[in-house]
């Protein structure tokens, strides 16, 4: 199946693209779908205790089991409002 | 009202999208983009559909937390000068101490839960950092 | 700025009052006239000079006691219909915590301190009675 | 001396005034030309708990002394602000 994976913020630069189309097997979980992206972009492996993953728009715990066609985003700590 | 946005916030519509002849009293928290040493500008970058989708959960668990009439909440994107308004968040109640406490709370919401991130703009080229 | 006045308050211009480049968060509370059954207006009455002079002195206690950069306070009087706004009050602080916390704190000392009364415009010309 | 005496909302529609100029002999407190006030329109009398007492447009105590030309305003309880 494949899974789209937004970037954002720092993870975006270090990755360099707002996106990726991940290709994996079904039964994959959100837990193993980050490890494989931090594994090809081992930048990120620092960001990992912060980071914060969604799937189709709603956070989501890592054990969530991926559907074909979600969406998935890596997010860096948010910090909208006024400083 | 519900909206993230590149262009300038009308503050008169904010509290205007609120009104009610049932509610006496509105809060608008206005946030805007504070001077600091070096830095002329800040970027907002958003994941939009998330955010919108998280801002409206968050309107309805205000309504239903602290018994509103009604709120708005208006957070601006893209690249913001140095004393423009970033965000607006406008809070309706029968009576004041529930839109104070929801104003408030609404606010400590965005910045935890909403996806936007903020990178500083120097007022040199060559400096560039994020913040939180 | 402080003021009393017959006129319809600008909320936009209450805001831009009290803006500053370091002052990142601004809380504008307004007052309306609610709705209530058998009401049309309220008529509100005023000792001027007192009620400028007492605002003047709750803006000054009220910057000093959170440390606002700066505190605007307008209350209208004469007859406001319902859905009117009767007083804007807009404090603006580095931070939010002060700008919440003072201006609650300031529409508490207006009720309390200001001269300033109302009376009830009922929709049938026979019934008028006071109200605190 | 003459001591101007202001009335507003319901005070005002009991004596039928926004004003009195009130007549005294020097020392008068605050206290007394309240007292006199009252005597003369005795349905303020079930106000007297609730008046507030203000001199030259600052609240005063009731022993306050008054002098030629102030400024005296009764009070009722104010009201002003939103619902």
């Amino acid at each position: 199946m494949r899974i789209q994976v937004r970037l954002f913020a720092t993870y975006r630069e270090i990755v360099g693209s707002r996106g990726l189309t991940w290709s994996a097997r079904d039964g994959l979980t959100l837990q193993e779908l980050v490890d494989g992206v931090v594994a090809k972009y081992p930048r990120l492996a620092g960001h990992r205790d912060t980071m914060l993953l969604a799937v189709n728009h709603d956070f989501a715990p890592s054990d969530r089991i991926l559907q074909e066609g979600d969406e998935v985003a890596l997010l860096p700590p948010v910090s909208g409002g006024a400083p | 009202m519900i909206d993230v946005r590149r262009a300038r916030i009308d503050l008169e519509a904010v509290v205007d999208s609120v009104r009610r002849n049932d509610a006496g009293a509105i809060v608008l928290f206005v946030g805007t983009v504070r001077s600091e040493e070096g830095v002329r500008a800040l970027d907002y970058e958003v994941y939009r559909p998330m955010a919108i989708k998280s801002l409206t959960a968050l309107a309805e668990r205000a309504k239903d937390k602290f018994g509103l009439t009604d709120v708005s909440i208006i957070h601006r994107v893209g690249r913001i000068p140095v004393g423009g308004d970033s965000v607006a968040i406008a809070c309706a109640a029968v009576h004041r101490a529930e839109a104070f406490a929801a104003c408030a709370w609404v606010m400590d919401e965005v910045k935890r839960i909403i996806p936007i991130w903020k990178t500083e703009i120097a007022d040199r080229p060559d400096r560039v950092r994020r913040r939180r």
